[in-house]
């Protein structure tokens, strides 16, 4: 009985270890994929690989990378992958991209929870050219990049005040971590 | 064999076993023994649940039956004698063949054949108008009318008949589970045997009161007279407390004591039709 | 002397008391709420009201007499206070569609699913307000302002509600000055006692629900145990935390008479299905309902909790139903 | 602020319309048919054959052991019949059926109008007539005195309570008993004091009989020991554990006698039944029976020969009114329809009530929308829409976990409830059940 | 503080069954007493924290130390199924009584995604030791709150006038989802 | 046995979540859209089909002792594969799907059906066997997906019919709970009139 059962054991393990060893480059590779697909869509077109370049800046219990784009040298943008915990369901992790004055380029929600429909608006909300949504080309630095009730510079989304201050607060945490890391 | 898979290999195996070697030992130690026939006859049984049998359940009905010594009394009128012989073969024993039976109601008191003297307005329910008070009716033996049984009975096989203010039973859905007859507070349902062709001859009355008082609370009441008990010829009528009884396991069908009741408390049911006498025939089943 | 003796089991008389008498006296007590209401919303109040009452009754005629195929039940008037009361926790604005799916799973989900009057456990109004607010959450936040008479308010001017206007704030520790600032956003002492202020229909209005509360006890509908200990463990509580630190809390007074909390309290948590029998179990019930209120109101993500709290502690009356039973005779006062 | 008990009870209209009318001697009937088993306990045997000449007075049946009673007949006559008779719920009883001829009574029997309050007779000898005279309690249950009357061995009885309470509505001749027979009462009392060996006795008595109240005082001044108790008027006060729990703050434990708390309850027309049974040798065969009802030409107070058919009664009273739709043998509140006035006056009888068809009728029950009131008006403290419902489903472990013996089938729980459940229907029911599993297992 | 917001987190806020989804068929079996329900309470406790402790020593210690990460879901299931059948043997012999009233949920147990969800979840989560224990034992005790609420609302309901249909399972989900309706006003309380 | 009475009973009669009430977990969990309730459902249908047949294959030689170790070493692996697999090549979908595809090996259907099924019949009914109750699964998974979808974010496969949102609440946890409720009333009233 204890025979069965380790052969059993012995042919699973190995056929584990050997399905493993084949989806291990596939699994790096995909979320390698998904990152610098990231990267690609928040700076503007870069030939380095910023992922190699990458530096990080451990802040509040986790880290902030930033992903340095350079065409031919020249620093074409910062893509920093930033996170909040001040989400309406705990953390948020995004990807935004400076140019190199400062300015938001473009972001992209990686991970969150926030309640579908309210919070997860956030993708397409802070780049709607609505009112004063937007968020591209705004600076940090330069602009209050708070929700018009707290006194910014941007409208909130619409019952959803909690998930747009921490979406804010990513960003600004970004760019002061980007400033710091300089 | 990359190293990946060796360690895997490795690891998994001294953890299953380390497990294997524990659990063997606990188990040892805490050994219980518990029947596994338990189950086997719980399996085998219908799971109705209705306590047919007299226990809380299958369950218990199982745990019954193994640890009984013979089969005597014990029946799940559900599941019929095919059952009882699947749990006989489970437990290596034979099963008491059991009759097949069926409920019948015997008050045919009718708003037309015992005219109503109160009307009740308690709670609808049975029980509770018997310990109050005698009846609608002059009759305190009677029908209260009030559908007890059809609420206890599980498979849909009764009625309440809104003309004869009585209930009535479903042959084909009747499976004598005796829901019904632990329901009615005046003993008035009976579990009968099943005769070819739903064939049925019973005294269609509870009443134990004298003559006099019996006839006058209700037109079709037993008075017993014993007429029927005399020309009965296999002795399954008996007569107590003013009251004719049919043996149903005497009883051979022969129809000769229908005729001879003057009060006409005996149905006969699913019987052809008689030659002579059509009249009568036709005013007992109306 | 012609009829049959009628016969039944004693006792032969009987209260004059009825369910449709005390639903209708919920209803009279709603009365002043409804006329607040009306003066400062305009017609569209009672357009809002009429159009959730109606519904009720009618979603629960249908379920009962085509899908539980059961004779209908709506003459004991409880899908009546249902539809009001469900009606009085929405905002003025709603659109007629959603407060009909309100009403569909106020008396479809909430009531006829457990069986109707008597079974369901949770509080059938607050559950529909809840799904409605959990559903549509921007068109169940969105305040309109009052303006009087006669006015539509499918477009009308929106506000922050008291309470949601201290949500933003408790942690910015300014709400000593936010109170004491003259032609602050936030409503005075005397617009919560009146009801000139946004905020759903029937919450607005202090002095009309205290009416309300009044005319029950003394019609003795409702006993004071559940008001009394909601309103007394909400007025503790926030009365420690204001004491505590006065310039991120606010006043007890203001929590009391501020969102749903009379509403709930008065007319919500005391409704008999969906709260304990024992006046043991209605004070425990009440303490909890107080705390979990003041718990969400104070750190949680929305502004108001009573709706919340009275659902969660509905879903406590059973256990408290089984474990805090009335006093037995001959517990208390043993061998004199 | 007056006593009274402190957790729930209800209070419906009082309807006293008869307690103005002095109590009227019902004229002898034609015809007397007399239970063998007019009390709680086994029935009496008859000992007496048809054809048998009897005096009133004369014992007819024999109580059964201790706890029965002996019956005796209340008219002279001749036995017609021995034999099964519809009581009152129209079930068939044993009973003897007496043709009435003159009005001789039994020659040992004292009656003179002069009321004796010299005891002669001691402790036991008391309890021994009480037996003989077939003394039971007036108040309703009909639970033999002379039980009542002997302390059990290990028990004390240190204060003895006179329930003149008659919180029923409609009922009122205890309160006629307690105006009209006061010394003849207390001298009851005193007789039950000496029997129990007890020092003390209150009689406690509802404020709406304040009559009653005052002459009683004022006659007790020379009775010692003896003190009147006005109490305030709710209803179910007259139960016997309510009352203790008014006036002497001790509650009985669930389950147990009064006297475990040291006290004996006695009705008022129970005490009167006990002086006259002491003093004059008078057996219980006559007592008075409140007649009333909304359209009752002339409610009334009877003193009523046992046996008497109700009808006699309400013929006297004015007749059967047209509206009538229901007769309540005893009150309201805990009384029992009867299906014919066809049947006889018991001991147990304390008044006729006809009720109209808008009073008679039961509104539609209707669901139970948990509000309560059933548990406020509950005066023992239990959960009546529980136990309906437990009931209904024949639950019989939790029904006797949640206490349903303790029911003392008051009604107020059904007079209260909004919805109109027949509660105490149900919980009627529930109790027979749950009974009947403690008691199979009492005997194993 | 820590530790507060990991207890109330669990218990109200992602109530395991409620809002994470997780153990539901044991809350939909074995939720029909309440004293039931507290002995299952009971034993998911135990086996929960004592799962989450060993799962997460087997995780640091020997799969990431071995770098055999991927191997987590068929170990910790292995490790769960034992502690389990250990707990039914034990429990066979020293409480018949408790054994008999949870009878087929023991096993159960095993097959219940609450305690490999909370094993896995502490280790997705990166949390130490400490946390991971805390973690278990506020989500067992979120399972058992919802447990006994759960069967002291099917307790009334057992009582109550239910349509056919929905008696049983179909009920117990409506009532499910109104007490997490209830309990999402616990929403951003940590 | 009748091999497409054994496949079809895995839809009303026998499903496993609208009759068995089994794998409650992520039936609730993961249905959030149609996609993601069907893509759920097809992982466990593979997982359920593999250990059914490779339990079918080996059950004799499975002394009974160990029986259910062994059934749990045989689908943890398969469920490892699977969690493997969708990682490299559908890691969006993985993410969706989240807790929930390592906990197909508790999920009870599967375990279930090795004990009750595959380790008692021929590898042939085994395979169908397992393939139908999967699909059975994948149905209620996809049913319960598309209902809350629909009701929830007013699209279907992701396709929006409805301008701005559905009612959240069908998205949230309350709203899978009584979306399933109603949905077993329902499809066990209309399996009843159609058998
Ligand atoms: C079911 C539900 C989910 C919610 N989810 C979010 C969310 O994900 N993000 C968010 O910022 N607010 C969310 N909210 C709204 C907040 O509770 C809060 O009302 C809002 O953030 C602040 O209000 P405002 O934006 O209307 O000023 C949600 C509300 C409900 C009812
Ligand atoms: C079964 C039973 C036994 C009783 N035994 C005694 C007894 O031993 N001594 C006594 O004084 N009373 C006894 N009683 C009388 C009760 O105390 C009480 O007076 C009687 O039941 C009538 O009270 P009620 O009208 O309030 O029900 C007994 C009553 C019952 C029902
Ligand atoms: C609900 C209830 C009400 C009662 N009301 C009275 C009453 O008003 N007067 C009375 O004498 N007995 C009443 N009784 C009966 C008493 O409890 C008790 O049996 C009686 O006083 C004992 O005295 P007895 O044995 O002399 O009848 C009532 C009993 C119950 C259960
Ligand atoms: C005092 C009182 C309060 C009530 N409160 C509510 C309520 O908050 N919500 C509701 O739907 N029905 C309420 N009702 C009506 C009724 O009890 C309710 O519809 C039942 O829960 C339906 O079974 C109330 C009734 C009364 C008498
Ligand atoms: S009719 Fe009576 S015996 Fe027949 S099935 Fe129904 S309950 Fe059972
Ligand atoms: S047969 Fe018995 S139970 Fe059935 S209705 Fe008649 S009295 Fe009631
Ligand atoms: S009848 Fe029984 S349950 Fe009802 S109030 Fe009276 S004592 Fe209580
Ligand atoms: S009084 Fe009637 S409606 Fe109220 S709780 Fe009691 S039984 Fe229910
Ligand atoms: S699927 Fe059964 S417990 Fe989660």
């Amino acid at each position: 009985m204890v025979i069965a059962l380790l052969t059993i054991t012995l042919i699973a393990s190995a056929s584990l270890g050997a399905v493993y060893e084949v989806t291990k480059g596939p699994i790096a590779a995909a979320m390698l994929a998904k990152k610098n697909e990231a990267i690609l869509f928040v700076i503007p077109e870069f030939n380095n690989s910023p992922t190699e370049d990458a530096y990080s800046i451990g802040t509040d219990g986790d880290s902030i990378f930033f992903y340095p784009g350079y065409n031919n040298g020249e620093l074409v943008g910062t893509a920093v992958e930033s996170f909040t915990n001040m989400g309406f369901s705990g953390k948020i992790k995004v990807m935004v991209g400076f140019l190199p004055d400062g300015s938001i380029n473009n972001y992209r929600i990686l991970e969150h929870a926030e309640t579908p429909g309210l919070g997860t608006k956030m993708e397409p909300w802070f780049r709607d050219e609505t009112g004063r949504r937007s968020v591209l080309g705004l600076n940090p630095g330069v602009n209050n990049i708070t929700v018009s009730k707290d006194g910014g510079e941007v409208d909130a989304i619409t019952a959803a005040t909690i998930s747009s201050r921490a979406f804010l607060d990513a960003i600004q945490r970004a760019y002061d971590n980007m400033r710091k890391g300089e | 064999m990359s190293s990946t898979v060796l360690i895997t290999i490795i690891s998994l195996s001294t953890l299953g076993l380390l497990a294997a070697i524990v659990l063997f030992f606990v188990a040892r130690k805490f050994k219980v023994y518990e029947d596994p026939r338990i189950d086997q006859v719980e399996e085998a049984l219908p799971g109705a649940n209705c306590g047919g049998c007299g226990f809380a359940g299958c369950r218990n009905f199982a745990e019954a039956l193994v640890k009984a010594e013979s089969f005597e009394g014990l029946n799940c009128p559900v599941g019929g004698s095919d059952t009882m012989k699947s749990a006989a073969e489970i437990l290596g024993r034979v099963a008491p063949e059991v009759e097949p039976r069926v409920a019948v109601v015997r008050c045919n008191g009718t708003p037309e054949h015992s005219p109503r003297t109160n009307s009740y307005d308690g709670a609808p329910n049975c029980t509770i108008a018997h310990s109050v008070y005698g009846g609608e009716t002059g009759c305190s033996y009677g029908c209260l009318g009030l559908g007890e049984c059809v609420d206890a009975c599980d498979f849909d096989a009764m009625y309440m008949d809104s003309v004869t203010e009585l209930p009535v039973i479903i042959d084909d859905n009747c499976v004598a589970c005796g829901a019904c007859v632990r329901a009615c507070p005046r003993d008035i349902i009976e579990l009968r045997k099943k005769s070819k062709k739903e064939r049925k001859i019973y005294v269609c009355c509870v009443n134990e009161d004298k003559g006099g008082p019996a006839r006058k609370a209700c037109k079709v009441a037993c008075i017993g007279c014993g007429k029927c008990q005399q020309v009965c010829e296999f002795d399954a009528i008996t007569i107590a407390n003013n009251l004719a009884f049919i043996d149903s396991d005497k009883c051979k069908f022969c129809r000769k004591c229908e005729p001879v009741c003057p009060t006409g408390a005996i149905l006969e049911l699913n019987f052809p039709p008689r030659k002579p006498k059509e009249e009568k025939e036709a005013k007992v089943e109306a | 002397m012609n009829k049959l003796l009628k016969i039944s089991p004693s006792p032969h008389v009987t209260g004059k008391e009825t369910t449709g008498k005390l639903m209708f006296g919920v209803v009279i007590a709603l009365l002043p709420a409804l006329a607040a209401t009306i003066w400062f919303f305009g017609w569209a109040a009672l357009l809002v009201t009429a159009v959730s009452v109606v519904s009720c009754v009618i979603f629960e005629f249908l379920i009962t007499k085509y899908i539980l195929k059961k004779t209908p039940t709506i003459n004991d008037g409880s899908a009546v206070v249902t539809g009001l009361l469900l009606a009085f926790c929405l905002p003025v604005n709603l659109p007629v569609w959603i407060i009909i799916i309100g009403a569909l799973v106020a008396i479809g989900v909430a009531k006829m699913t457990f069986g109707g009057l008597g079974n369901n456990p949770f509080n059938p109004a607050l559950v529909g307000r809840v799904f409605l607010f959990l559903s549509f959450p921007v068109q169940m936040t969105t305040w309109p302002v009052p303006r009087g008479f006669a006015t539509g308010y499918a477009d009308a001017e929106t506000g922050a509600t008291a309470l949601s206007i201290l949500n933003e704030n408790y942690d910015k520790g300014n709400i000593d000055s936010l109170l004491n600032t003259p032609g602050s956003e936030l409503p005075g002492y005397s617009q919560l006692f009146w009801g000139e202020m946004g905020g759903s229909l029937g919450e607005i209005a202090a002095f009309a629900l205290i009416l309300g509360l009044i005319y029950m006890l003394a019609k003795k509908i409702i006993t004071w145990h559940i008001p009394v200990s909601i309103l007394g463990t909400v007025a503790v509580f926030t009365a420690l935390l204001w004491l505590a630190n006065p310039s991120s809390n606010i006043d007890p007074l203001y929590h009391l008479m501020s969102g749903g909390l009379l509403l709930g309290a008065i007319f919500m948590a005391t409704d008999y299905v969906t709260s304990p029998m024992s006046g043991r179990g209605m004070i425990v019930y009440g303490i909890g309902i107080g705390v979990i209120t003041v718990l969400i109101r104070r750190f949680g993500a929305y502004p108001e909790g009573v709706q919340f709290a009275i659902l969660i502690m509905n879903a406590f009356t059973p256990l408290i139903n089984t474990y805090l039973k009335p006093v037995r005779f001959g517990e208390e006062v043993k061998h004199g | 602020m007056l006593k009274t008990f402190p957790k729930g009870g209800v209070h419906p209209p009082e309807n006293k319309l008869s307690s103005v009318s002095p109590v009227e001697v019902l004229p002898t009937p034609q015809q007397v048919v007399i239970p063998v088993s007019q009390h709680i306990g086994a029935p009496a045997s008859p000992v007496v054959k048809k054809g048998d000449m009897v005096k009133a007075g004369e014992v007819i049946a024999t109580g059964q052991g201790f706890v029965s009673a002996n019956i005796h007949s209340s008219v002279s006559g001749k036995v017609l019949k021995i034999d099964k008779m519809p009581d009152s719920t129209g079930y068939k009883q044993l009973s003897v059926i007496i043709d009435v001829e003159g009005d001789e009574w039994d020659p040992a029997i004292d009656r003179s109008e002069t009321v004796v309050r010299e005891i002669s007779l001691s402790a036991e000898e008391i309890v021994k007539r009480c037996n003989a005279m077939g003394i039971v309690g007036m108040g309703g249950a009909t639970f033999p005195s002379h039980v009542k009357l002997s302390v059990p061995p290990g028990k004390k009885c240190d204060i003895l309570i006179i329930n003149g309470v008659e919180c029923e509505p409609y009922l009122t001749s205890d309160h006629r008993i307690m105006i009209e027979r006061g010394e003849e009462l207390l001298t009851g009392v005193t007789i039950i004091m000496k029997a129990l060996g007890v020092e003390r006795a209150i009689i406690g008595i509802e404020n709406n009989k304040p009559d009653a109240i005052e002459n009683l005082t004022s006659l007790a001044a020379a009775f010692s020991g003896i003190s009147v108790q006005p109490l305030s008027v709710k209803y179910p006060q007259g139960g016997e554990k309510q009352l203790i729990r008014a006036l002497i703050k001790r509650e009985v434990p669930s389950g147990k006698l009064p006297i475990e708390v040291g006290t004996v309850v006695h009705n008022v027309g129970t005490a009167v039944a006990v002086y006259e049974a002491v003093q004059k040798n008078k057996p219980l065969i006559e007592r008075v029976v409140t007649v009333t009802g909304k359209d009752l030409a002339r409610p009334c107070n009877l003193l009523v020969r046992i046996g008497t058919p109700v009808a006699d009664l309400i013929n006297f009273a004015g007749g059967i009114p047209e509206s009538t739709a229901k007769i309540v043998n005893g009150g309201p509140m805990m009384g029992k329809a009867i299906s014919t006035p066809e049947v006889p006056v018991t001991k147990g009888t304390s008044g006729i009530i006809l009720f109209t068809e808008e009073e008679a009728v039961r509104n539609p029950s209707g669901p139970c929308i948990r509000c309560g009131k059933c548990i406020t008006a509950c005066a023992m403290g239990l959960e009546p829409f529980l136990l309906m419902t437990l009931a209904s489903r024949a639950l019989t472990e939790r029904m006797e976990k949640e206490r349903i013996m303790d029911c003392m089938e008051c009604g107020s729980c059904s007079y209260i409830c909004p919805a109109s459940r027949p509660l105490l229907d149900y919980i009627r029911l529930g109790k027979q059940l749950t009974g009947k599993v403690i008691r199979e297992r009492s005997h194993k | 503080m820590e530790y507060i917001i990991i207890i109330i987190a669990a218990i109200f806020v992602n109530n395991i069954v409620l809002s994470k989804f997780l153990g539901i068929c044991p809350f939909i079996g074995v939720s029909g007493k309440v004293e039931t329900s507290l002995g299952m309470a009971g034993a998911v406790m135990f086996v929960m924290t004592i799962a989450t402790l060993v799962t997460y020593l087997i995780q640091t210690y020997v799969l990431d130390a071995l770098g055999i990460g991927f191997m987590q879901t068929i170990t910790f299931i292995l490790v769960i199924a034992s502690l389990v059948q250990l707990v039914e043997i034990i429990l066979k012999k020293v409480s018949p009584s408790l054994y008999a009233a949870l009878g087929i949920f023991l096993p159960l147990i095993t097959t219940n995604c609450a305690v490999l969800g909370v094993a896995i979840l502490a280790v997705q989560q990166d949390m130490n030791l400490m946390q991971s224990v805390v973690f278990a034992i506020a989500n067992s005790i979120g399972f058992g709150l919802a447990l006994v609420l759960f069967a002291g609302l099917r307790e009334h309901m057992d009582l109550a006038d239910i349509p056919k249909s929905f008696r049983g399972v179909p009920i117990a989900f409506v009532v499910a989802g109104l007490l997490a309706m209830a309990f999402m006003g616990f929403a951003g309380i940590v | 046995m009748n091999q497409i009475k054994n496949f079809t009973k895995g839809f009303i009669k026998e499903n496993p979540v609208f009759a068995l009430f089994l794998g409650l977990c992520p039936t609730l969990g993961v249905t959030t859209s149609a996609i993601n309730g069907i893509a759920m459902g097809l992982a466990t249908t593979f997982v359920l089909l593999m250990s059914n047949i490779v339990v079918s294959l080996i059950k004799n030689f499975i002394p009974d002792k160990v029986r259910i170790p062994s059934f749990i070493v045989i689908i943890a692996s398969f469920v490892t594969i699977v969690q493997l697999t969708m990682q490299a090549y559908v890691p969006s979908l993985f993410d969706a799907l989240g807790l929930f595809i390592p906990l197909i090996v508790v999920n009870c259907v599967v375990l279930g059906r090795a004990e009750a099924f595959a380790s008692k019949n021929s590898l042939w009914s085994s395979a169908v066997d397992g393939t139908g109750m999967g699909l059975g699964f994948t149905f209620a998974l996809g049913l319960l997906g598309a209902v809350r979808e629909i009701l929830g974010s007013g699209s279907i496969f992701n396709y929006k019919f409805i301008e701005g949102d559905g009612m959240l609440i069908f998205i949230l946890s309350p709203g899978a709970f009584l979306a399933l409720g109603y949905l077993i009333v329902i499809v066990n009233k209309l399996g009843k009139k159609g058998s």
